[in-house]
């Protein structure tokens, strides 16, 4: 039966908690409460307090109380209730995990999935819709994924709790309950997911859109109008994974479509987008018959609150076509 | 030095040891009457977001309007309050007008912040109240360098800083305390500690029974005091806010209340015993004003519908003016960005230049 | 007479301090010690303990009381002592600083000049070699500097103290002393300096190196190299400004050279490089002739302390020249 | 919850209100050989580095033996040590071979993390020492989740976590002991108060005298003891840790000290009085210690020449070691990224491939 995004969350949790029992949540209302969107429901009553802590409000504990444990031989599963409030981890994440491997010399890991919602388009305003995944991705060390799919919400985050490095999982919150993207999913070890390719979700030959989270609907979407308009096929990239990047899968795809677009929710400057246009830019040159443009949010500071302000913010289909139109008929 | 934790509120009503007077009939009769007004305006409020009438989230402070009344009423414009998400109302204590406060609410250009804030963040420049962020705390840490900044202009404005029990787990709260102790700022924080964080619990935020006793490792006092008792809430507030007025550095007051809704307006707070709530709503701090004025003789419910009456109207209008008013114009999500326009910038960036 | 980086970032603070009493620092050891590295040095004793305050070991207080008192009309010039330690303050330079004209519709704002130590090469290993800029150079809100010169080092931060809103001057340790880069300045408001745009350090036709810091250096070694070798020209740009980014000055250098090479410090993944490369293969596709190489450091959690580690970890002449011959005879 | 805020050192000394009977003579001697030992290591690291016989730098606690030891001798393999910048001597005291020590101030491939983290950052993953970071107070954080482990795993080992008094200040390090506080972790929080953080005085840090007295804000014992008497750092230090093996939750200690010379080998400390150092100096933890044991006949210079003799030799063959030691291959730099290797990837990845 097909059940929903944050449902896969769950199953995911539940599953690896019953599968291995050095599996722990932490975080903010994670326990009682089953998290602010009710991704841990129904954990705490069935794990116990001890395995679903309801932690005080401290970001920073948060992360680096799982860094510890997991370097105990432990296997956390923290949660950041919204990456607008994951700066006060900033120094756990970016400088703690993703260094201690490297700084003694391979001999202490904190193998971590750090849970992280993120994502706009909801009218959350400028605190409740934050992307904030440039961070992350910009920090060798960590290993960076954003499921789009229901299929990968769920094997992406059990195959992250097994993986032997400090993960950081974000998951959209537009598409926890998007009724369009439900669909079945597998049970136990054959719902694990790859963790570090990109996924065609569209063949195509005559352009190619590189994109992540919600915007692969904003992706398919656009894809399909302008089939319909132009008579042209449009190649999807599902990205999944933003940090270490797959780059030869996109290479590939720009090889044999000669056109490049990447669709991003963050906005314009540093987002994905510009290391992908740079990696393209720099190896595939040659099989570039167009300009790689990017639709990406406007360089402001967040999401303001007010609707008119708040779509004029956001990245959409309209703005895909007309972009996918630009380098279509360059 | 000594730190004291607690202050009861007979004590606190009773002339206090700084010496001064024993609190107006005027003044008691505004304290109330600020408070009636304030859970007025939230319960309308809630109504207005039950009837969808704006979109985006509210946190409704109802049940601790006397910490909110008692702390605010008596600034000055140029002293400085830092809210919190729960601390909406102190914006109407300190006196913004209430168009301004329902364009806020309804994301309106004519909001102080023009619409980009969600509901319940509300700050309002003439009146030096700092619009919030989201992030815990935050406020308090910003509000400790206004203070830096009084101390530096020596001038004896002050500066009062609302966070939850919740918001003392984070590093923030602790890196604002500390260093507004060593420079003995001129600030008050106010502690509300209504016992929930969302849908954690105080005793999972810390292990103190007081909040007030963290003050012992700042080097300042350190007060709790009864947050449901507006007289109470109003003589420490005084004390500190007097204390740092004349250079006497900062305090920590915890106000012991609670919240009668859930943490926002889309939270059925089912983590929370009936028994709980139905016990706090019992020490509802309008009804314990009403009988504390009742013994003065300065009590009728006569004096209640008035001042109900009264302000219905007012927020009758706002709320029609906000409804009126109009939205945002998209482009101006481009708008105080830096200093300088961007506009041009934005919507040409895109735009491949063949002339190159 | 000539003077160096970091006397020039002296003379620049006691100026503007001369010049207007609002100006006040603040920070680690800016005090009784006149700075890690000596930047403040005799101003505590010129200024008094009131305007140059030895702060409490806390970076996040160190900014957001910056914030505060700035909002309430004065004007901070807080220091971050290395650039490594900068974590504390992600949530008071992302959320608050650059977020709050923005969220108060225009009504607050916060005009502080943060002043950061970074950059390797130096021996200072893992913690004490760090770039970070990128995390600051997504975040529209914030005005991110990275004066080169003596020139810019003194003018852009009395620039940046003048501007009204939050500016992260980047202040590269192995120039403070770097005797090549010593040069005269000018005294008050003739030593003031642009921040907005980019500067053409030498004039070429053949090939284009972006670059900034102490990297200027290296670019224009291997350029004086290249051309000596091959008998080129190559045009520097210095960038100056990480945000906002002057595109116009790049764009138009490529469209002289056809061929661009970005040199940073940063490791390669959404460094800055990035974000040039990107906004180049969008807007001057037709310019280029080859590809867009980029020579940063490899993609690993930051620079070990180790001789050999880190002399393979920087980008230098060697690579430069490398890189240029690629693009050169592509 | 009651806070004990002074320990004096006799006090300490006497048989400790757990019960515990008197210091045998053995462990009294083995306390100040250690001291000895450790002294000797610095003081000859301190010579090597004015030889620039190694790169980096090096943040000497001589002066703080008696802290390090009186903490850290007792510890089992098991337990956990949090070391920071000035703790390299904590690792010699819980058992890492002097090769593997010497090798971090090297920097050589021998060293336990291959080279990367600089001379004084020194971690041991076989006696589970953390390899710090040089932020500060963050292995206090990391040493935190550590005991919820423990706690979680119900054995009964411990972690000991180091920072100075300057670290108190940081958000990080108020977050670590409110959760250890809330859970009752098994960690014993050593806080080195030694006047100063680089060229910042104590005072600047925080406006309360003892440092142990912030304990109060987390709800668990806060201890104040003479840091330069091992003895009663030994006695405070074991029943902390008692009490944190059988579930008994967190403590703070701090120990008043102080470090003789600069905050590195490159800081002169200018910004401290003479008479300050030569009064500390006076209070040297070795001296004291001597003088103690004399008293119990347990002490001649004799003694002390021994140990002495008896460390030099397998200082000079460990000094020999690391200066023999191959240093890391620069192709290294590469490596421990990941649990996957990724020079493939990174040697390649900037070459074109006209295979497009
Ligand atoms: C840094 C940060 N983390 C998490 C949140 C999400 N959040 C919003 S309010 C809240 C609880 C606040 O509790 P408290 O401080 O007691 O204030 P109250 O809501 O009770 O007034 C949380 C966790 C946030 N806004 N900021
Ligand atoms: C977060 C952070 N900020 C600044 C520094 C730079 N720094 C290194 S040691 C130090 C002083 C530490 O003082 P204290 O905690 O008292 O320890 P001590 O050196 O006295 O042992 C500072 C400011 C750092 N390492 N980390
Ligand atoms: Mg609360
Ligand atoms: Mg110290």
């Amino acid at each position: 039966m097909a059940i929903s995004y944050i449902d896969a969350i769950q199953q995911a949790l539940r599953e690896e908690m019953l599968r291995d029992d050095k599996v722990f949540i932490i975080g903010e209302d994670v326990g009682v409460m089953g998290g602010a969107f009710g991704a841990t429901k129904g954990l705490h009553e069935e794990f116990g307090a001890e395995r679903v802590i309801d932690s005080p409000l401290a970001e920073g504990i948060i992360v680096s109380a799982s860094i510890g444990a997991a370097m105990a031989g432990l296997r956390p599963v923290p949660e950041i209730q919204f990456s607008d409030f994951i700066t006060p981890a900033m120094d756990a994440l970016t400088q703690q995990a993703a260094k201690l491997r490297y700084r003694s010399g391979g001999s202490q890991t904190c193998p971590i999935t750090l849970r992280v919602c993120y994502g706009g388009g909801t009218g959350g305003g400028l605190y409740h819709s934050q992307t904030n995944t440039t961070w992350f991705a910009h920090e060798p060390g960590l290993i960076v994924v954003a499921p789009a799919t229901v299929a990968d919400a769920k094997g992406m985050l059990k195959a992250a709790i097994r993986q032997d490095d400090p993960v950081m999982y974000f998951e959209h919150k537009k598409l926890y309950r998007t009724p369009s993207i439900k669909s079945d999913v597998e049970e136990g070890d054959a719902a694990l997911r790859d963790l570090f390719k990109c996924a065609i979700r569209r063949e195509g030959k005559d352009a190619t859109i590189v994109t992540y989270g919600y915007m692969l609907i904003v992706a398919q979407q656009a894809a399909e109008q302008i089939e319909h308009e132009l008579g042209v096929s449009i190649e999807i990239v599902d990205l999944r994974v933003l940090n270490p990047l797959d780059s030869e899968t996109i290479l590939e795809s720009v090889a044999k479509t000669h056109r490049l677009l990447v669709l991003q929710e963050d906005h314009r400057t540093l987002g994905i987008g510009s290391e992908i246009s740079a990696i393209v830019a720099e190896r595939a040159f040659d099989c570039l018959d167009a300009p790689i443009l990017r639709v990406a949010a406007p360089d402001v500071p967040a999401i303001p609150a007010s609707e008119p302000l708040e779509s004029f913010y956001m990245p959409n289909v309209e703005k895909t076509v007309e972009a996918l139109k630009r380098i279509l008929q360059y | 030095m000594a730190t004291k934790v607690r202050e009861q509120a007979a004590e606190a009503a009773a002339p206090s040891k700084n010496g001064s007077s024993l609190i107006s009939d005027e003044k008691l009769k505004q304290l109330y009457s600020t408070m009636v007004k304030c859970r007025v305006l939230e319960e309308r409020i809630r109504i207005l977001k039950k009837q969808a009438r704006f979109k985006g989230n509210y946190y409704a402070a109802v049940g601790q309007e006397a910490t909110e009344v008692g702390t605010t009423i008596d600034l000055r414009d140029e002293d400085t309050i830092a809210p919190s998400h729960r601390d909406f109302i102190a914006n109407y204590i300190k006196g913004v007008p209430l168009n301004a406060m329902l364009s806020q609410i309804y994301m309106r250009s004519t909001s102080p912040d023009k619409g980009r804030s969600s509901p319940a963040h509300c700050g309002y420049a003439p009146l030096n109240i700092i619009t919030p962020a989201s992030t815990i705390a935050a406020q308090l840490n910003i509000g400790t360098g206004v203070a830096l900044a009084n101390k530096m202009k020596k001038n004896d404005n002050v500066v009062v800083a609302f966070s939850g029990e919740g918001s003392t787990s984070l590093g923030f709260w602790h890196e604002a305390l500390n260093f507004a102790g060593v420079q003995q700022l001129p600030i008050v924080y106010i502690c509300q500690n209504n016992l929930w964080a969302e849908s954690v619990n105080v005793k999972l935020q810390t292990r103190v029974e007081d909040i007030s006793t963290k003050a012992q490792g700042y080097g300042f006092p350190g007060i709790t005091v009864d947050g449901n008792d507006v007289v109470a809430v109003y003589r420490v507030a005084q004390e500190a806010i007097q204390r740092a007025r004349s250079g006497g550095g900062p305090t920590l007051i915890e106000c012991k209340t609670y919240r009668w809704y859930g943490h926002s307006e889309i939270d059925p707070a089912k983590y929370r015993q009936p028994e709980e709530v139905e016990e706090w709503k019992a020490k509802d701090p309008i009804a314990a004003m009403e009988r504390y004025l009742t013994g003065k003789r300065l009590f009728t419910p006569e004096y209640k519908q008035q001042i109900i009456d009264e302000f219905n109207p007012q927020l009758d209008a706002a709320i029609d003016f906000a409804e009126k008013a109009p939205l945002p114009e998209p482009i101006e999500a481009l708008d105080h960005v830096y200093s300088f326009d961007i506009r041009d910038r934005e919507l040409h960036r895109t735009a491949y230049h063949p002339k190159y």
